[in-house]
């Protein structure tokens, strides 16, 4: 199993290859479009993540200590957020999670170019992948 | 008609030399800068003014014998007819000043409004007020137990009136409308409705916010109560704008902040207010703006105002005849007489998606709710993408966005 | 002592050249510009960002998804965390933006005080606030019917706390005390103010308008609970300001203006509030000063502080020291603590017609009550001389100035 | 009898003789420093002008028809500004004094180096010489 800081070191790598904050852009939105759609009794007002403009609905499983997530949004970028965040934090233990630092979000410059409603989206994504880890914490212990 | 070919006399190439913004290159590209209902861009002369000044002369204004002072009050007082004169008050005694529409609608809803709301009361504000036409009067009536009313519209996004002598009922002691709707681009027929509710004795205010820089604007001619604007929407720095109030109101209203310059004599045992507009203008003023202010005034009237109207008149038509050909696209905000605002959403596309995609190509729209979440609920909608035009920008630019636009549809509305 | 002789290692002449105004010349005369505490000079640095401002990244903050927006919203918000560094606040949270002290002060009366001040209450002042610090709080206890209360000077204009517990009793429900006074040059002990006033839990707000530009400030050391002040006095542009506040209490606080950017979420049913500070900043910011106070905090950095104060004290005691050398000239404010403000009178000669004599020879003073009414009467004066000193000024400058006074005084006080 | 008129043009040549504000300050503060002091028993609370920031007192008598003004101030500058007053004004008749309209104020650049407070000194001090007149008018009638 790779890292979080392994993967991350990845992410990093592909986004190198780009010059402009346009190719940035369109790869997110391919990524985004790639993204297994959830399905339809998952959308629920229970799964949705509060202080998004768009909507995006996540939620998570556990399995043998390690926690998968899944997801969707009617916006395609914010798709391709969450696909890299999934790409990231799935398929990792709690502790790993809520550990995790995601430095790779500033690195490649994803930040830098969102209007401060999709940054708290950002943010508020990433809050309850972690939240959701806290849970599996507890459950284990 | 075909309006690729309309032909303004208007030289929009020599104008856009004077907005030094205009040529920024954001990610390489040329800018497009069409967010102009957000806040517009600044000619030099008013970057020039604010140069000057703290270059120049910068002091504190009125209360100083020396000669900077002089100088700084001199300019600083000028403004204020030429305030007075861009909207045609009866007098420069009725422009106060204040940091923008905001700031300006709470400054009457704290005096006019405190003084004169009571329990049991009505303000009639409309379906399409931006926020700080909304609130202020919420907080009001909060404190007051007093009730907001509102004056509804149709699916043009037109405010319907059939109800508005009912609204005006004995209840109503105040209406504050906006004459150019930010999210939707109407303008409004603010003389009708200030005639029906002066016929009641009600006063009305009216949020000027987007009026200023698209239409002449006569307050005598309106004959509203008040008036409030901007002067980052109408080529004017940030941070100032002005309410405009009828003297006989202003004279009977209380101050607004205690302070500096509002007061004639001050002791522990009781104080006394200065004159208007001065009673409502306590402290430092923010006097460098309000001089660039006083030089955006001037810069309206170096050029040809109903030539660059026009040219206005014709981005929107043009715009919006080429966003009709588009089947995904909806126009929301299709009334009959509109500004140079156009408010759209894309099906299956995220407005936002939209919009940053246009950002890569130089293009900057505004996404969302434009602060007018009444309007966008009403419409049954997140937000739009909307594109608002100055008389700078020019049909190629329109055409550059149709072709990114489409561009941003073939890849986002899957 | 022989103070002609005290040399700073501070290079005054290389410091000057920051500062374009001070090479203006009224009347042909080179420019002595000592009228710091009603407004300071700027240095290029802040004017520059003001124009690279306007002139490359214009664009409205917070709402936009595209690259101006961007920039502009970087830029805003980073200046809010070095407001946040140059008052050493907890958090940046704690700081928001107001058009400058006046505002400031109205702000905290509007919220905090509408909330809190009930009926009976007292509010404490003291006996050498600016206007600004007194009316707002007359005007709220004209509202709640509550009562102000006045901590007493002595003839050195040094407030007298032997009463000070007595006035903190339990009525009292406020203290609002200047730093510094304006008037008279006064540094109070604050610090001991606010720890006596907390130990009945009563919060302060300390008036810092004169305070930030003349030493460094630390909320947190100081314990205050709100704490206002002016870029302009401290070498930023006009028309911005803050007000700091513990975040405990800005978290209870109401919010102040209603309008966007302050709400969380509007509806014609109802509206909920946006996050500290944004709760108290609705509208449109002044987003170009915002930018250009950071500039200026930036620019206090530049330099040697401790160097750049130390010359303000030798030009307050070089000057004083001249001054006591004139028989006719009494100086109003002699406090043992003071900051380079220096108030004075003249037997027989009326003091506007000394600052206009002065005037002419290039010298800028202020003459009059300087929005400190209370005080001139407890010294039963119509006003006075006020020469005020920032670090950029020069002990030739002084010279100057004590040679055109008597100049002054031989022509008018006969 | 000169009339207002030819005064005002007498005093606008006088002030053409100076190049600078600081020459004409120094004249005004002479003008000043010749206007003969008022007598205590004139410097009463009825006879000071409102709205001046330095006090000054002026009271007016009336013979035959024609006006005279005496005045003081603490101010020597604005001794001044009231001699140059008296000049045009007294010696006149009310109607002439209701009408006059002072252009040598501008003229002589008095207005343009004045604070605000004194330059509402100076108005105040206008508008009660005109009040004075106009009673007298009244009593003439
Ligand atoms: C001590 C003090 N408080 C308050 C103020 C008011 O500041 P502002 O006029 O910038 O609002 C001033 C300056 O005039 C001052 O010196
Ligand atoms: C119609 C309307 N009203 C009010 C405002 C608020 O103006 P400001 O943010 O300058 O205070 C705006 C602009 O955002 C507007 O478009």
């Amino acid at each position: 199993m790779r890292t979080i800081a392994e993967i991350e070191n990845e992410i990093i790598d592909d986004f190198a290859l780009f010059d402009t904050w346009e190719e940035k852009y369109q790869y997110i939105i391919e990524i985004g479009q790639k993204l297994k759609p959830l399905a339809a009794e998952f959308k629920t007002d229970d799964n949705k993540i509060k202080g998004c403009q768009s909507s995006v609905w996540l939620t998570a499983s556990e399995n043998n200590g390690i926690i998968e997530f899944s997801a969707d949004s009617d916006s395609v970028f914010v798709k391709g957020e969450i696909a890299l965040l999934m790409e990231v934090l799935s398929n990792q233990t709690p502790d790993a999670i809520v550990n995790a630092e995601l430095g790779f979000i500033d690195q490649i410059g994803l930040r830098s170019h969102m209007a401060q409603t999709r940054a708290n989206g950002l943010a508020a994504m990433i809050k309850q992948m972690k939240l959701y880890a806290v849970g599996f914490q507890h459950k284990n212990v | 008609m075909e309006l690729t070919s309309v032909k303004s006399t208007f030289d929009v190439t020599a104008i856009r030399k004077d907005f030094p913004v205009l040529s920024e290159m954001p990610y390489g590209k040329p800018l497009v800068y069409f967010d102009n209902a957000a806040t517009s861009q600044k000619p030099q002369v008013v970057i020039d003014a604010l140069v000057n000044y703290y270059s120049h002369y910068n002091a504190n204004v009125h209360r100083g014998v020396h000669f900077l002072s002089q100088k700084a009050s001199d300019a600083f007082d000028a403004v204020r007819e030429k305030v007075r004169s861009f909207i045609n008050a009866a007098t420069e005694r009725e422009i106060i000043f204040v940091r923008g529409t905001t700031e300006g609608v709470n400054l009457v809803a704290a005096t006019y409004g405190r003084k004169n709301i009571q329990q049991g009361d009505t303000i009639l504000v409309s379906a399409m007020e931006h926020h700080s036409n909304i609130v202020p009067w919420q907080m009001l009536c909060e404190e007051k137990g007093a009730r907001l009313n509102v004056i509804p519209m149709n699916e043009k996004g037109e405010l319907v009136l059939d109800s508005l002598e009912d609204l005006l009922n004995d209840n109503c002691k105040f209406v504050a409308v906006t004459h150019t709707a930010n999210s939707l681009g109407t303008i409004n027929p603010i003389k009708e409705i200030i005639a029906k509710a002066h016929s009641k004795n009600i006063p009305v205010l009216v949020d000027g916010a987007q009026a200023v820089a698209h239409d002449e604007v006569d307050v005598q001619d309106l004959d509203c109560d008040f008036f409030v604007f901007s002067a980052h929407k109408m080529l004017g720095p940030t941070g100032i704008g002005a309410v405009y109030g009828k003297l006989s109101l202003l004279e009977e209203m209380p101050p607004y902040h205690g302070g500096g310059e509002m007061i004639k004599s001050v002791s522990f045992k009781g104080t006394t207010w200065n004159e208007v507009p001065y009673k409502f203008e306590a402290g430092t003023p923010n006097i460098a703006d309000v001089i660039a202010m006083g030089a955006a005034i001037d810069y309206w009237y170096s050029f040809d105002r109903a030539a660059a109207h026009q040219q206005e008149i014709d981005l929107l038509n043009y715009c919006t005849s080429k966003l009709a050909d588009i089947p995904s696209v909806r126009i929301i905000g299709t009334a009959k007489n509109k500004a140079a605002v156009i408010s759209f959403v894309i099906d299956k596309a995220n407005a936002m998606d939209v919009g940053m995609f246009l950002d890569t190509k130089g293009i900057a729209v505004r996404t969302g709710q434009h602060c007018a979440e009444p309007v966008m609920d009403w419409f049954g909608i997140p937000g739009t993408i909307r594109a608002s035009f100055m008389f700078y920008n020019t049909l190629e630019e329109v055409d550059y966005f149709i072709e990114q636009l489409k561009k941003a549809i073939q890849l986002l509305a899957v």
